[in-house]
């Protein structure tokens, strides 16, 4: 009936999972209890949990990302103190422990934290930039968050229902096979994995397709802002290589399930086939996180220096080389693997290459800089702390790049440091400076300045604390992976590395402190312009946050600063000029279609784990009703009147207008 | 910083052997090119911001400074000049310190087998008839030959002071050759993970005057500890930090048999500990309760 | 790029077609029915070929790989012009880059894959040539 | 480039496409301009289709990570049975046959739709499916033979990667037959709507695609597989 589900599922002899869990779940408990007791359930349903509007979908994103983060932050906290903890002795987390620390660690950060957090501010500014009202496909929008939040949820369930993947990231064969690891770790692996990754395809096709097909009038691709640039090669990375891995871990599924032989050691089966496709995913994977980072950046970079981004052709230029180029690089993962010369020597070459695109942007940023007037406000500050410390971790990239240096250098703590070298500047430092640059747009209110500069030093600090250590651990020969440590000679680094971990939980404790006081503060906060940093962008030229509809009426677009152009010729003519009439527009309709599909996913993926097949059946049926139920409504759009859109629009631009009068005044 | 680094004995800018050393040289070349553009623009980049805060007045503010084909062309030319270099680095470093490619020397190459055991490394000396476990002892001076294969999972072979790690994979064969040219005793550790009993997949690598590694070897042969294949279908069980040891007997073609799977891959959790699966197998104690597998019985002479 | 630039919307409204939508111009060669009649006859004669060419004698024994590949790609060619009606026109432009970018991202993947794994497979196979030789 | 903003007034709100500027002026012009750009988001349907082939592009190279495999593995038979031995090209040659020709009357459904005839689309429609069954109905029979002569997917590493590419197509097929059939009920009951449309253009788009990756199969992994 249950499986292989029963009551030693449950870690009841492992204190500190269980303890943990008990919190998170107790937490989401009473979460659950004071939104019912307070009655916000139809308003979460109706606002949120149903809407098909990309930017609460945004924003669900980068809750969920948010959330991931900190599971994902308490499990380096472990490691890093088990490291400490553990020199010459077993410290406090066991091997079978440990390993899915690091394992869940890993997988959290990428799939369920920085994923999310770039796909949820892709889905709020992407539109809002382009000029548009929605994403191509706003239902398809809301089911791949759905999707992506079921494969949070299961990841999450390991931790009390069972075990999770001990096996690393990327569940290497044949470790991952049921010979070695015959638990239900692995499976909650693939089907969390699976289940998200194909969210995250289904949103790679809608934003690519909203980019391409779904641009204002006169926003030809030469116009677009540099985001948007980077979003779409990063969307046609995901179109093209996350099926790949869907791929790859739907063959490892068939060897656990089915008795294949795609990887086993039995039978013919070839694990370094395992390692190739993976890596012809992952190393995609890592500049679909870092390319919208890189459009981030070129947003901060420009605004804040009070100029247009530097050498604009060249930079979509570099986007889409990095794009490509990407492609042609994964066997850098696994040098060592001994393919011979001529293959090792291609592949260095060629990842070498990419430093050149990268290079370019570096370049364009720094001159973008010069001849600007520089603001360091805290989006700028985690960009200048992002281009200083990322081009250190891109060098040790393109050292690692180096055949014979990397026979030295691979799988020690100098890869872990180079990746979170890249990885935290890049990725993370980008999704905190998008959040603070944003978050006016979508709530009105800005964030408080102080805690967030406070959040950017300590965050900083810890970074360089923790992380300079392990370059240097890994050439003293330090693995990565390590439960425990019997080396003298690494004591002192691991100190100082624990140490910065404990100067990054105060950078973390800033960030939740500065939402904390910035919502209690939001009155004094308040912006009323709808474009708090003086920004170029058409986003910035609607009011905060934007009526669902984003544009009255759709921005006709002449360059590739649309916002600024209005602004200054608004500033010449003196006046800001009267409306036209409005139109009535056509909005999509709110659906529970992405809810309800998730729930059916929750329940087979569950069921698969656990081998429950008569439960995997009715779930199966259940997304099929779903699908045709969703196929069979009778209208998805509904139109919006010409008075409703006028009263909005006047209603959320008044203190914009009062903003334009003073500003002439002041001319 | 720089001194403890270098003073510091055991990393893999600590290198014994030619290998290691080739592999240093063309580290630290290539950082040092890199560094030459690198800082300069973590220079600039620090300077710029700050020479055009907003607050210093002084500085020229120049909204239509956003193109400059001469800067362009700089640009995009100073990372490919050097990535050409670096190109040049890593096609020759690739051709000569290519893992497959022998060492040059006037002594002939030592062959040494590796099987990768749960969790424990296996050394065979197929001339020398004998073999060890988490133990390998070298001739210093002397290229050695490694054929390398895994029992069961995925592990890397590496010994920072000496180079070049490689990875071992079970049904397959690779190849390393290293040299130690220092006497000296050395950490050698499994790089890849393998399961829980990876952090103490160490061995302890000796290098020793090739007199004295003729005496070991023939003071081994032959004595206590024999490695057939029943022996070692015991020794591929699971079991954490087993403790060196050694055989002086060793059965014919017993690399080759693993290799080409004749002899059955290892079982896995399966067959360890109270034989059934579970969902979340305890580790084992650590030392002091070795399995039995882990303590050769002398049974026959050689 | 520049060439989208210069052009005005005008010219491009009405001149972006759908993948696969088929626009009925009287200059088209075979439009409609007998644009699938042509495509399903190609196809058949194809199919055939391919059939003869791997079952028969007619064609040299070691290049009958490659006259597969080229009739597979002829194949793929006449389906998609005919039956997913692919033109080179500016109409088209956009669903034949996209096109183009995913058979990039296959040959890559592919031709990637099996060169790697040839060099892996072949430095590690469990029994070399040399190694059989210096079997017991 | 267009620069009709010159002369009008700087509010952002006024820059929408005012009348005089082709096709805005009617209540759903901005929706319906179509272009690269420069014309506003393009119609629906071209978004529709053009969002479809992407994700058929997606799905096209999720089959090449199979087809990698199966070039990987092809030969790893580990004492089995090999494609040789295995494969009945007559078979083979019907599922071709079967298959090209409802790709072919599914063809016929898109013209059928083109003149909004119900009675010949659906005709069209269930040929096209009857078609697709027998194709699926043959390739299962194929499968149940081979694994009731020990040649099933976990008898080698050769057959594992044979049986999941040729699967996951057959996969496809038999998913595009489930939906085939939703959309002859919609269409039934829902006539000629747009969004119906829409969705019988995908359709014919996953079903032609469906064919170009079964033409790559016939040839790579049935005719070389089987040549002598
Ligand atoms: C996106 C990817 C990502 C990110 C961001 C991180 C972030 C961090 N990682 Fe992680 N890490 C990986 C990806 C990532 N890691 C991967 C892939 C592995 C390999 C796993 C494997 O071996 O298989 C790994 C492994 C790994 C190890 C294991 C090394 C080993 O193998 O021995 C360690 C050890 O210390 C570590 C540490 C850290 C630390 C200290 C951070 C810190 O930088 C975290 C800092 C986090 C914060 C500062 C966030 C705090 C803020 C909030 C929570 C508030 C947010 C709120 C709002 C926005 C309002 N990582
Ligand atoms: C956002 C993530 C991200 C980014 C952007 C990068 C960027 C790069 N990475 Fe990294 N990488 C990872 C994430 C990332 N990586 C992860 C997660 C892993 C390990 C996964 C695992 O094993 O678990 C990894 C592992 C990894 C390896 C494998 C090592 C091993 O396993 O042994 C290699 C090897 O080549 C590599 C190289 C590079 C290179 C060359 C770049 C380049 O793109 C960097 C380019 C940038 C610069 C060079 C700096 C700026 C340029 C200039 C200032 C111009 C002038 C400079 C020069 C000409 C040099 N990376
Ligand atoms: Cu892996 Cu040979
Ligand atoms: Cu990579």
């Amino acid at each position: 009936m249950l499986g292989k589900l029963d009551w030693s599922a449950i870690p009841f002899d492992q204190p500190i999972p269980l303890g943990a869990a008990l919190i998170v779940f107790l937490a989401a408990a009473a979460v659950l209890i004071w939104v019912t007791v307070k009655g916000y359930w139809p308003y979460l349903w109706d606002e949120w949990i149903t809407s098909v509007d990309h930017k609460r979908i945004g924003v669900m994103y980068i809750v969920l990302a948010a959330l991931m983060l900190l599971r994902g932050f308490v499990d380096a906290v472990m490691m890093r103190t088990q490291q400490v903890l553990a020199i010459h002795g077993p410290g406090y987390l066991p091997p079978e422990h440990y390993d899915q620390v690091f394992s869940a660690h890993g997988t959290i950060m990428i799939f369920f934290a920085a994923m999310p957090f770039v796909i949820g501010l892709m889905n709020f500014v992407v539109p809002l930039q382009l000029g548009i009202r929605d994403v191509a496909f706003p239902t398809l929008n809301s089911v791949s968050f759905w999707l992506t939040a079921t494969g949070a949820l299961l990841v999450n369930i390991s931790l009390v229902v069972g075990e999770f993947a001990r096996t690393g990231w990327l569940p290497y064969a044949p470790l991952s096979e049921t010979t070695y690891s015959p638990g239900v770790g692995v499976d909650y692996y693939l089907w969390s994995i699976q289940i998200s990754g194909v969210g995250t395809l289904l949103t790679g096709v809608n934003l690519a397709t909203t980019i391409l097909k779904m641009r204002a009038p006169g926003m030809g691709y030469l116009h677009m802002p540099m985001f948007c640039w980077t979003s779409l090669a990063s969307n046609l990375l995901i179109v093209a290589a996350f099926p790949i891995l869907t791929a790859t871990l739907a063959m490892l599924t068939l060897d656990r399930y089915l008795g294949f032989h795609f990887f086993t050691n039995e039978a013919g089966g070839n694990q370094m086939m395992f390692m190739n496709l993976i890596w012809a995913w992952g190393h995609p994977e890592v500049y679909i996180l870092v390319l919208p980072a890189f459009g981030i950046y070129s947003e901060i970079f420009s605004t804040f220096s009070s100029k247009p981004l530097f050498g604009y052709r060249s930079m979509v230029a570099a986007t889409l080389f990095i794009c490509i180029v990407s492609f042609m690089v994964w066997l850098h993962h696994f040098f060592t693997m001994g393919a011979g010369a001529d293959v090792n020597a291609a592949f260095g070459i060629a990842t070498s290459v990419i430093a050149v695109g990268t290079g370019v942007k570096i370049y364009n940023w720094l001159f973008t800089m010069y001849g600007g007037r520089v603001r360091f406000d805290t989006p700028m500050l985690w960009a200048l702390g992002f281009v200083t410390t990322f081009i250190i971790g891109g060098m040790t990239g393109v050292l690692l790049a180096v055949p014979p240096a990397d026979f030295m250098l691979h799988n020690s703590l100098f890869l872990v440091a180079h990746f979170h070298n890249v990885i935290i500047s890049g990725v993370l430092f980008a999704a905190f400076a998008g959040f603070t640059y944003w978050f006016p747009k979508a709530f009105g209110f800005r964030l408080h300045e102080g805690w967030g500069k406070a959040a950017f030093w300590f965050t900083l600090a810890g970074y360089v604390l923790v992380f300079v250590p392990l370059y240097i651990l890994g050439l003293l020969g330090m693995t990565r992976r390590l439960q425990h440590i019997d080396l003298d000679m690494w004591t002192p680094w691991l100190i100082v590395a624990a140490f910065g971990i404990l100067v990054m939980i105060v950078g973390a404790a800033c960030q939740v402190a500065q939402l904390v006081v910035s919502i209690r503060h939001r009155e004094e906060l308040r912006d009323e312009t709808g474009d708090p940093w003086d920004g170029r962008s058409l986003e910035w030229s609607t009011s905060s946050p934007p009526p669902f509809f984003n544009y009255a009426r759709l921005p006709h677009v002449e360059n590739e600063e649309p916002y600024w152009t209005i602004k200054q010729r608004a500033m010449e003519e003196q006046r800001p000029g009267e409306d036209e009439s409005y139109e009535p527009i056509e909005m999509p309709r709110n659906s529970p279609t992405g809810f309800v599909t998730a729930f059916f996913s929750t329940l087979i993926g569950f069921a698969l784990i656990w081998h429950i097949w008569w439960l995997a059946i009715v779930g199966f049926i259940g997304a099929y009703i779903t699908f045709v139920v969703f196929a069979w409504r009778e209208h998805g759009d509904y139109e919006v009147s010409a008075e409703e859109v006028e009263r909005i629009d006047r209603d959320g631009r008044a203190a914009q207008l009062a903003w334009l009068r003073r500003r002439e005044r002041v001319a | 910083m720089i001194a403890t680094l270098s003073g510091c004995a055991g990393g893999v800018l600590d290198p014994q052997g030619p290998i290691g050393a080739g592999n240093r040289t063309i580290l630290l070349n290539s950082l040092a090119v890199m560094l030459v553009i690198v800082i300069p623009t973590l220079v600039a980049l620090l300077l710029f911001a700050w020479m055009f805060r907003a607050s210093n007045r002084n500085a020229r503010y120049d909204p239509e400074f956003t193109y400059s084909g001469r800067i362009e062309l700089i640009v995009w030319s100073i990372p490919t000049l050097t990535i050409l270099f670096l190109g040049g680095l890593i096609y020759y470093g690739s051709y000569h310190l290519d893992p497959r490619r022998p060492i040059a020397s006037s002594q002939p190459p030592l062959d040494i087998q590796v099987v990768a055991l749960d969790w424990k490394w296996l050394f065979l000396y197929p001339d020398q008839g004998v073999g060890t476990v988490n133990q390998l002892v070298i001739p210093a001076g002397v290229p050695v030959r490694f054929k390398l294969t895994s029992a069961s999972v995925m592990n890397t072979f590496f010994v920072p002071q000496l180079g070049s790690m490689i990875y071992v994979m079970n049904g397959m064969q690779t190849e390393l050759n290293l040299q130690a040219d220092r006497e000296g005793d050395y950490r050698g550790l499994s790089a890849h993970f393998s399961g829980d009993g990876f952090s103490d997949m160490n061995f302890r690598v000796r290098a020793v005057s090739p007199d004295e590694f003729a005496r070991w070897a023939s003071s081994l042969h032959g004595g206590g500890g024999v490695l057939n294949a029943r022996a070692y279908a015991e020794l591929a069980r699971q079991s954490i930090n087993a403790p060196p040891a050694s055989f002086g007997v060793v059965q014919d073609g017993l690399f080759d048999a693993i290799v080409r799977q004749t002899l059955p891959p290892g079982p896995g959790p399966a067959e360890t500990a109270a034989g059934e699966p579970q969902v979340s197998p305890k580790a084992e104690p650590k030392a002091g309760t070795p399995a039995p597998a882990q303590q050769p019985q002398p049974k026959a002479g050689g | 790029m520049s060439d989208i630039d210069s052009r005005t919307d005008e010219e491009l409204d009405h001149r972006d077609s759908a993948p696969g939508e088929e626009r009925i111009t009287e200059h088209e060669l075979a439009g409609g029915l007998s644009g699938y009649l042509l495509g399903f006859g190609l196809a058949i004669l194809l199919t055939i070929a391919s059939f003869l060419a791997a079952q028969t004698g007619l064609i040299y024994q070691p290049a009958v790989i490659s006259a597969l590949v080229v009739l597979a790609i002829a194949q793929m060619g006449v389906h998609l012009v005919f039956f997913l009606h692919l033109t080179t026109g500016p109409d088209n432009t956009n669903n034949v880059l996209a096109l183009a970018f995913g058979v990039l991202i296959v040959a890559l993947v592919v031709i990637g894959s099996v060169w790697i794994m040839a060099h892996l497979n072949l430095n590690m196979a469990p029994m070399s040539a040399h190694q059989a030789r210096m079997m017991p | 480039m267009s620069d009709i903003t010159a002369g009008s007034a700087p509010d952002p709100y006024r820059l929408g496409r005012s009348g005089g500027h082709g096709h805005g002026g009617h209540g759903h012009g901005l929706l319906s301009a179509t272009g690269h750009g420069q014309g506003g988001p393009a119609s629906k349907f071209v978004t529709v289709a053009y969002g479809f082939w992407i994700f058929l592009l997606s799905d096209i190279i999720m089959f090449s990570a199979f087809f990698a495999a199966y070039a990987v593995l092809s030969t790893a038979t580990a004492g089995g049975p090999s494609g040789k031995e295995l494969f009945e090209l007559p078979r083979v040659a019907a599922q071709t046959g079967l298959l090209l020709t409802s790709s072919f009357t599914g063809g016929l459904a898109t013209l059928a739709t083109h003149r909004r005839s119900m009675a010949a689309t659906q005709f069209w429609l269930l040929v096209t499916g009857l078609l697709g069954a027998a194709f699926l109905f043959l390739e299962v029979q194929e499968f149940a033979a081979m694994a009731s002569e020990q040649a099933g997917p976990s008898r080698s590493a050769f057959l594992s990667a044979f049986f999941a590419l040729v699967g996951c197509h057959g996969t496809h097929v038999g998913l595009g037959l489930l939906w085939l059939g939703t959309m002859m009920a919609q269409l039934w009951v829902k006539g000629f709507r747009p969004e119906i449309l829409r969705r019988l253009h995908c359709f014919g788009l996953f079903w032609h695609a469906l064919d170009i990756i079964w033409v790559a199969i016939f040839t790579l992994v049935y005719l070389l597989g089987a040549s002598p």
